[in-house]
């Protein structure tokens, strides 16, 4: 395997473990504060798997619009919704062994459904820049799906200020 | 053994199914109704992850996937906001957020 | 303008009536003169037409005139088809005589005991006009279906909600009877339609029927064609009415205000007649030859059977009255006039059976004739109905003292109706009978109905109606007119005006027609030869 | 064969009358009524004579017709109106309008104080043309409508005091028993009339009406005729005779017709309508010559009918009731004549009768007008004194009718009765012997009539006055005609031996129409000349001798022993009551016809009622039923049904309402395990190769 070879194998893995962790730390961790970090984790590990799969624009996107907003909505969230004063807030979680055991058989089966994909896809390596194709193809074909994303989008701004806003009592 | 630049599809798709089990498992354990907002941004990760991969071996123009994927991103981003927003409401209104007692709206 | 107006003609006699019935709609119900006057217009506009229909009608022709055409439903290859001849143009002429006599005696609506919309009342009229008159015009037989349930539903309704106290009975008894019957003529159109073949599409012309009336007879076979007759006979039958389609005609006649029982007699028994001569006998002629017969029998029956119930009316009849539950003795006089009407229509019957020129043109003027001169005496009992409110023939006597003009006038119409020779009566019966006694006698495939002289016998029984006739006309006469004046009725108003301008012409034209018939029969005497000669045709197949 | 359009006048005038007095007349007054009532007839009258004496006398035409108008016009079915005027017809018009116009002067007299005085004149005159157009009618369909015409006619006259107060009701039933009676006539008349028509058109493709085609057509082909056939024609057209000329099984309505005003009955019962028949029988001589039976019937019904009137005329008290079947009588005489096949001295008898009848009418109502309104004759009598003129024209028309020569009456009935005995028809000497009892008893009752009214002391309780001289001038002329009227034709037997003048005129005039051979034809034997008189001179003697003595027996009965009559009726009480009640023939009608048919035809209206629409009303009800059960049916298993799915819905809702816990954790497994099973089944599906072989791998399959 060549050197370049070698070198992409140990970026992916690095990033598919770090990316694993963080979200077993997700699933399993009591600490609020630790779960939000551990998130924060996976959004990087990801960004890093869509850069490593040439799609560039995503790589971008993924970390600004994750990171920078969801997560630090996440993590006013959490602060908003907990006093301060505690600040490893109990994260209690009821897990029962029923629900690991459905999620183990559904990640095998998604596992022997990954194993046994059809030949007929075809390797190809895509080598040309990402932004550009998805500009056009955003004011092409899919022209549609962005201005319904434009109106839902306003729509959510407003329905979050309507629902967060305190009740004022008359 | 396969490596990953052998089969790179393969390989991304076992992470993928692996975080989506894993935001499965937040989403049905989780009491804290901000955790299991975390358990659906890993699901949603993952299934990004899946469209990429795909459109950047599959399909040969390999530019839908990524489309999908961006807008799953924008689309995640406004769920999440409403989400929080009723997440504070309820916290305003019942004082805490935990999911097992919000039983109010029972049949 | 006028050139609209004459080629047109037609269509203009059948839908002015209704233009008049809309605009009608739109005058403000409290305003009754001015209702009265435009429903009045509506119905004279037609039997101002009736004049140049009859100036320009060739009567030496005994083709379709006046003919109108135009494609109405284009994928069933349907059309608005209508023209007249001979035999309809003298009920074309009734229609929009009776109706617009109608109109004026239903002058004095407000005095009825059923008091409703007065608007309504009208409009339904003239609907009920342009269905007749169309029934009488059409030539497309789903556009003669159209007219002839249209007709049905004016006629509920005038019956139903200004009828006399068993209106409702009577109207629904009416509705289902004829709605049933025409039933059973959908089923036969529909057959006929489908199995018709006119360049390659299917067709309703009765035209086209009668052309290829062979074709029929051989593509269907004699029985079917049997029993395409019997389908349609029926159907008819129950409109003329024919003895046990009949019983509806009592009581929609007793029930109906009088100017709708005027049309009622006038008019709607003659839609069963024509509509028998015009489709049955034209489509099926073999099946008309064949049915020839039993139609004589049932003609014989309907004269007797008729005289007897109307004689019947004089001594009462006692009838249990189911609201009351007890025996009431019924005597009325317009049930007499009723079952009379009954046995008038027999004449025609045997006139058609016969087939001979002298029987079809005696039952084509009889149609005339007896629409005439009972809608008269309708016309007159609806006058003693107005001043003593019931109907029962003993409750009144010598009534010719106090209303001699009123007296007179029913004496002549009632002698007309009995068939006083100098009449009209008289000769259409005399041309019936007579035609009934030309008829050669049936051989053996007549449906197994044969006799040396059996329509002279049949024809004989029927003169006996004649007999009958005068004893129940002269009898009701006498126990109404004559005897010790009733001291109940001595101050009764004699006949008024507008009453008289209702019922003179109506006796003017019996007694000019009974002088001089030929005025009338020349109408029609070439449609009829032609008719009688189609008919005569060597349809006949044996066996 | 001249046309003259004259004819159509004498039918129009009396019509122009009808209508100016039915419209005109309550506004004018009685006088231009009466002028114009009277003043029409009349002239028809000399408009008859003038056509008489122009055309027939001096012209020596054997008809007159009047150019003919369209009337019915069925291409294969024709008739015209056109007026056809023979010897015959010429005769009953002089008749008709001779003794109508004396009637119609007498009646100005008699009905001046009636308050519907236009209305009964407008009523006469229409009788009278319609008499006409019966008379001159060319086709028998004319003849038919001046047949109903004058049954019309009748029915108004007889009824015209309706609205009397204790009579009203028994006058307008007369009047329609008259019409009905008529029209039964009438019935067999026209079904003998349609019989005849189409035979004659099936056989020899002649479709007519008219009397002259159908004389020729029967003349041209004698042989081939179908002579039952014929006299079936012959006997229902007879039928309609009888019903017209009240003869035995249709003549209850003549006696009854008695209600009406007395001229009515001189003028419609005595000397016009009732010879119709006579003269329609008259008219068709050459189809009844050929058919010997239906003379034999004509013959025997005839004098039948003249002896049983004349039994029950010896009875009645009522004067019009007795001169009503003394007319009857007269008619059964005229009948027999026709019957013997002498039609001629049937039209004679006709004529003088129509004098010498309504003469006595006429003199019956002057007696009922003298003595205020008083019909019977119990209560009259010694009236000769107070009424001379009306009692010598009583005794006049008594004796004439009577047959006493030199009167009118000895002739034609001595004519009549000769014909019957000299014709070598079976039926010939029975029907001879049946007239002579028959003239006895008639001479019996004119005279016991005569001597009741006129003779003896008044009985009555009214001052008796003599008429005024308008109606006492119709009777002077009628006696006087009844008196010469015979004269015109005095048998040739007689003439030559005795007053050597040209004889029998009348039988002579008639030949032209009713030509000789058809008149004695097969039916007379043609023995010689001289045994032909001597016999004739018995006979003569023989009818004189028993009308003496018919009067003999009167007088002695009724002026010298008073009281037999009465004894006599007491002795025989059953029998002198029935032939009183006059064999209670009426009530046989009526329970045997009249109220069988009103009772059948108020079953039959029953029968309607409940049968035919009972049938349909069950009908209707039972669908109405049926309904119902389908309406129960529906409610109960359909429906059911339905409430059961309902249930089962809402039960199971129940149970998933259960699921809305509210519990959020739950939804979300909730959620991800469905999403799971629904992308297994998918996948499942799309891949199903593959699934089965894992499956099959697996051991499953």
């Amino acid at each position: 395997m060549s050197l370049n070879e070698i070198l992409l194998n140990i970026i992916f893995y690095a990033l598919a473990l770090t990316g694993l962790f963080s979200s077993f730390m997700v699933a399993t961790s009591t600490n609020m504060v630790r779960t939000a970090f551990s998130l924060l984790g996976v959004l990087f590990s990801f960004a890093g798997l869509y850069g490593l799969l040439r799609a560039d624009f995503l790589f971008a996107a993924q970390i600004l619009v994750y990171v920078g907003g969801i997560l630090v909505l996440i993590i006013f969230a959490i602060m908003l919704t907990h006093k301060i004063a505690n600040v490893n807030l109990s994260n209690e979680s009821t897990s029962s062994s029923t629900v690991i055991a459905v999620v183990c058989i559904l990640f095998a089966v998604l596992v022997f459904i990954a194993l046994t994909l059809p030949e007929y896809i075809k390797i190809n390596q895509r080598n040309k820049p990402l932004t550009e194709m998805i500009g056009n193809n955003l004011l092409s074909d899919s022209l549609l799906p962005f201005e319904i994303l434009s109106v839902l989008l306003l729509a959510c701004l407003i329905g979050a200020v309507y629902l967060a806003r305190k009740e004022v009592k008359e | 053994m396969l490596w990953f630049t052998k089969y790179p599809v393969e390989n991304l798709l076992i992470l993928s199914s692996a975080v989506f089990c894993f935001g499965i498992y937040t989403i049905v354990t989780r009491k804290n109704a901000v955790s299991i907002l975390m358990g659906v941004e890993l699901v949603l990760n993952s299934v990004n992850l899946n469209f990429i991969t795909f459109s950047q071996f599959v399909d040969n123009a390999g530019i839908s996937g990524n489309m999908v994927a961006i807008f799953v991103i924008v689309l995640a981003a406004a769920e999440a906001s409403v989400a929080l927003a009723i997440i504070l409401g309820i916290y305003q209104n019942f004082g805490r957020v935990d999911v097992d007692k919000l039983t109010s709206l029972r049949n | 303008m006028n050139e609209f107006i004459t080629n047109h003609l037609l269509s203009l006699i059948i839908f002015v009536p209704l233009i008049g019935a809309t605009v009608i709609l739109f005058i403000p119900n409290n305003q009754r003169l001015l209702i009265k006057i435009a429903s009045l217009v509506s119905a004279a506009i037609p039997l101002l037409l009736c004049y140049p229909l009859l100036n320009e009608y060739n009567s030496a022709s005994a083709q379709f005139q006046f003919v109108e055409r135009a494609n109405w439903i284009e994928y069933f290859n349907i059309e608005y088809y209508i023209g007249i001849d001979g035999l309809s143009i003298s009920m074309v002429l009734l229609t929009a005589m009776l109706s617009f006599i109608c109109i004026i005696a239903s002058w004095n609506i407000e005095h009825w005991k059923v008091n409703k919309g007065i608007k309504g009342y009208f409009c339904l009229f003239l609907l009920l006009q342009t269905g007749m008159t169309g029934v009488f015009c059409a030539l497309d037989f789903f556009l003669f279906y159209v007219f002839w349930e249209l007709v049905l539903l004016p006629m509920y309704f005038l019956i139903g909600i200004w009828g006399g106290p068993r209106r409702e009975y009577a109207a629904m008894k009416f509705f289902l009877y004829t709605l049933v019957g025409s039933v059973l003529m959908l089923v036969v159109m529909l057959a006929l339609y489908f199995t018709s073949n006119k360049d390659g599409a299917f067709t309703f012309d009765l035209l086209w029927y009668k052309e290829n009336a062979s074709k029929i007879l051989t593509s269907w076979g004699s029985k079917w064609v049997m029993v395409g007759f019997v389908g349609l006979f029926i159907g008819f039958a129950i409109k003329v009415p024919i003895f046990p389609f009949h019983t509806w005609l009592p009581d929609a006649h007793v029930e109906a205000p009088t100017p709708v029982s005027v049309i009622l007699a006038g008019v709607l028994l003659k839609m069963g007649v024509y509509g028998l001569l015009r489709i049955s006998y034209c489509v099926f002629p073999d099946a008309a030859i064949q049915f020839s017969p039993i139609m004589m029998i049932l003609g014989a029956v309907n004269i007797i059977y008729g005289a007897m119930c109307s004689m019947a009316q004089i001594r009462g009849v006692p009838r249990l009255d189911k609201s009351t539950g007890q025996m009431t003795i019924e005597q009325d006089w317009k049930k007499l006039i009723a079952y009379s009407s009954v046995s008038h229509m027999g004449y025609c019957l045997i006139g058609m059976a016969a087939v001979t020129t002298a029987g079809i043109t005696g039952a084509v003027f009889e149609m005339w004739n007896h629409g005439i001169i009972t809608g008269a005496l309708f016309l007159l009992v609806g006058v003693l109905y107005d001043r003593a409110h019931h109907r029962n023939i003993n409750e009144f006597g010598g009534l010719w003292a106090p209303m001699p003009y009123y007296g007179g006038i029913t004496a002549v119409m009632f002698m007309a109706s009995l068939g006083l020779p100098g009449l009209a009566g008289f000769i259409s019966e005399a041309l019936c009978l007579i035609g009934g006694f030309q008829a050669s006698d049936p051989t053996n495939y007549y449906l197994g109905i044969s006799g040396a002289y059996f329509y002279k016998i049949l024809t004989g029984i029927c003169a006996i109606g004649v007999v009958l006739g005068a004893g129940y006309f002269l009898w009701s006469y006498q126990r109404i007119f004559l005897g010790s004046l009733n001291t109940k009725y001595a101050g009764i108003s004699d006949i008024s005006t507008r009453e008289l301008i209702t019922i003179v012409p109506l006796l003017i034209i019996t007694i000019l027609l009974g002088i001089q018939p030929t005025l009338m029969t020349d109408l029609f005497i070439n449609s009829v030869k032609e008719f009688v000669s189609f008919i005569g045709m060597p349809w006949i197949t044996t066996g | 064969m001249g046309t003259n359009n004259m004819l159509f006048a004498v039918i129009l005038l009396p019509f122009a009358g009808f209508l100016f007095n039915l419209l005109a007349g309550s506004f004018v007054g009685k006088k231009l009524v009466s002028l114009v009532g009277c003043g029409v007839v009349i002239i028809s009258f000399i408009l008859s004579a003038q056509i008489f004496m122009s055309s027939f006398l001096q012209g020596a035409s054997t008809a007159v017709q009047s150019n003919s108008i369209r009337w019915i016009d069925v291409l294969d079915f024709n008739v015209d109106i056109t007026l056809y005027v023979d010897h015959l017809t010429i005769v009953m018009m002089l008749v008709v309008t001779g003794v109508g116009s004396l009637i119609h002067i007498y009646s100005v007299g008699y009905m001046h104080d009636d308050k519907r005085f236009n209305r009964y004149f407008s009523y006469i005159n229409l009788f009278t043309s319609f008499m006409l157009l019966l008379i001159m009618g060319k086709s028998l369909l004319l003849m038919f409508v001046g047949w109903e015409g004058v049954g019309l006619c009748s029915y108004l006259l007889i009824g015209f005091w309706f609205d009397d107060k204790e009579k009203g009701i028994s006058n307008s039933l007369a009047g329609m028993k008259a019409f009905i009676v008529n029209r039964v006539g009438d019935l067999s008349f026209t079904i003998g009339l349609m019989i005849l028509f189409t035979y004659l058109g099936e056989k020899f493709n002649v479709w007519t009406l008219d009397i002259l085609k159908i004389k020729d057509v029967v003349a041209t082909n004698e042989t081939a005729l179908n002579i039952p056939l014929l006299t079936a024609v012959c006997i229902l057209l007879f039928g309609g005779a009888c019903g017209k000329s009240a003869q035995i099984p249709l003549y209850v309505w003549l006696p009854d017709a008695m209600a009406g005003p007395t001229p009515v009955s001189a003028l419609i019962h005595a000397a016009t309508m009732v010879t119709a028949g006579v003269y329609m029988v008259a008219r068709f001589n050459f189809i009844f010559a050929l058919c010997p039976t239906a003379l034999a019937v004509v013959a025997l019904v005839g004098a039948t009918t003249a002896l049983f009137a004349a039994t029950i005329g010896m009875t009645q008290f009522d004067i019009k009731k007795v001169l009503a079947y003394s007319t009857v009588s007269q008619l059964g005489y005229m009948f027999l004549a026709c019957g013997v096949g002498a039609f001629i001295a049937a039209i004679f008898h006709l004529v003088t009768h129509a004098f010498f009848k309504a003469c006595l009418f006429l003199g019956s109502g002057s007696v009922i007008h003298g003595t205020g309104g008083e019909q019977d004759i119990r209560h009259m009598g010694g009236l000769r004194k107070k009424m001379p003129i009306t009692f010598i024209t009583f005794a006049i028309a008594t004796i004439a009718i009577a047959g006493i020569p030199p009167l009118a009456g000895f002739f034609s009935k001595d004519e009549i009765l000769w014909k019957a005995f000299s014709s070598n028809l079976a039926v010939g000497k029975l029907v001879w012997i049946i007239g002579l009892i028959t003239a006895f008893i008639t001479a019996f009752y004119m005279f016991r009539l005569l001597f009741l009214t006129f003779f003896g002391d008044y009985r009555g309780h009214h001052h008796v006055h003599e008429s005024p001289f308008t109606m006492v001038f119709a009777l002077i002329v009628l006696a006087t005609l009844s008196v010469i009227g015979g004269w015109v034709g005095i048998p040739d037997a007689l003439g030559e031996k005795v007053i050597h003048t040209q004889t029998n005129k009348f039988e002579h005039f008639l030949d032209k129409s009713i030509p000789h051979e058809a008149k004695s034809g097969p039916l007379h034997k043609e023995n010689s000349h001289e045994h032909h008189s001597s016999a004739e001179f018995i006979l003569m003697g023989v009818s004189i001798l028993v009308a003496l003595s018919g009067i003999f027996l009167a007088y002695y009965l009724y002026m010298k022993k008073k009281e037999i009559p009465a004894k006599i009726a007491s002795s025989f009480p059953e029998l002198y009551n029935t032939i009183y009640n006059k064999y209670f023939v009426d009530e046989a009608y009526s329970s045997a016809i009249v109220q069988p048919l009103i009772a059948s035809s108020v079953q039959t209206c029953r029968f309607d009622n409940t049968a035919v629409d009972g049938s349909v009303n069950t009908i209707a009800y039972s669908t109405g039923n049926s309904s119902k059960y389908v309406g129960v049916f529906d409610n109960n298993a359909v429906d059911a049904a339905v409430n059961g799915v309902a249930n089962e819905v809402y039960s199971t809702g129940g149970q998933l309402r259960l699921l809305q816990s509210g519990n959020i954790k739950m939804y979300l497994s909730i959620a991800v395990v469905s999403s799971i099973l629904i992308m297994a089944v998918l996948w499942s599906i799309l891949e199903w190769k593959q699934v089965k072989d894992f499956l099959v791998s697996l051991g499953l399959l």
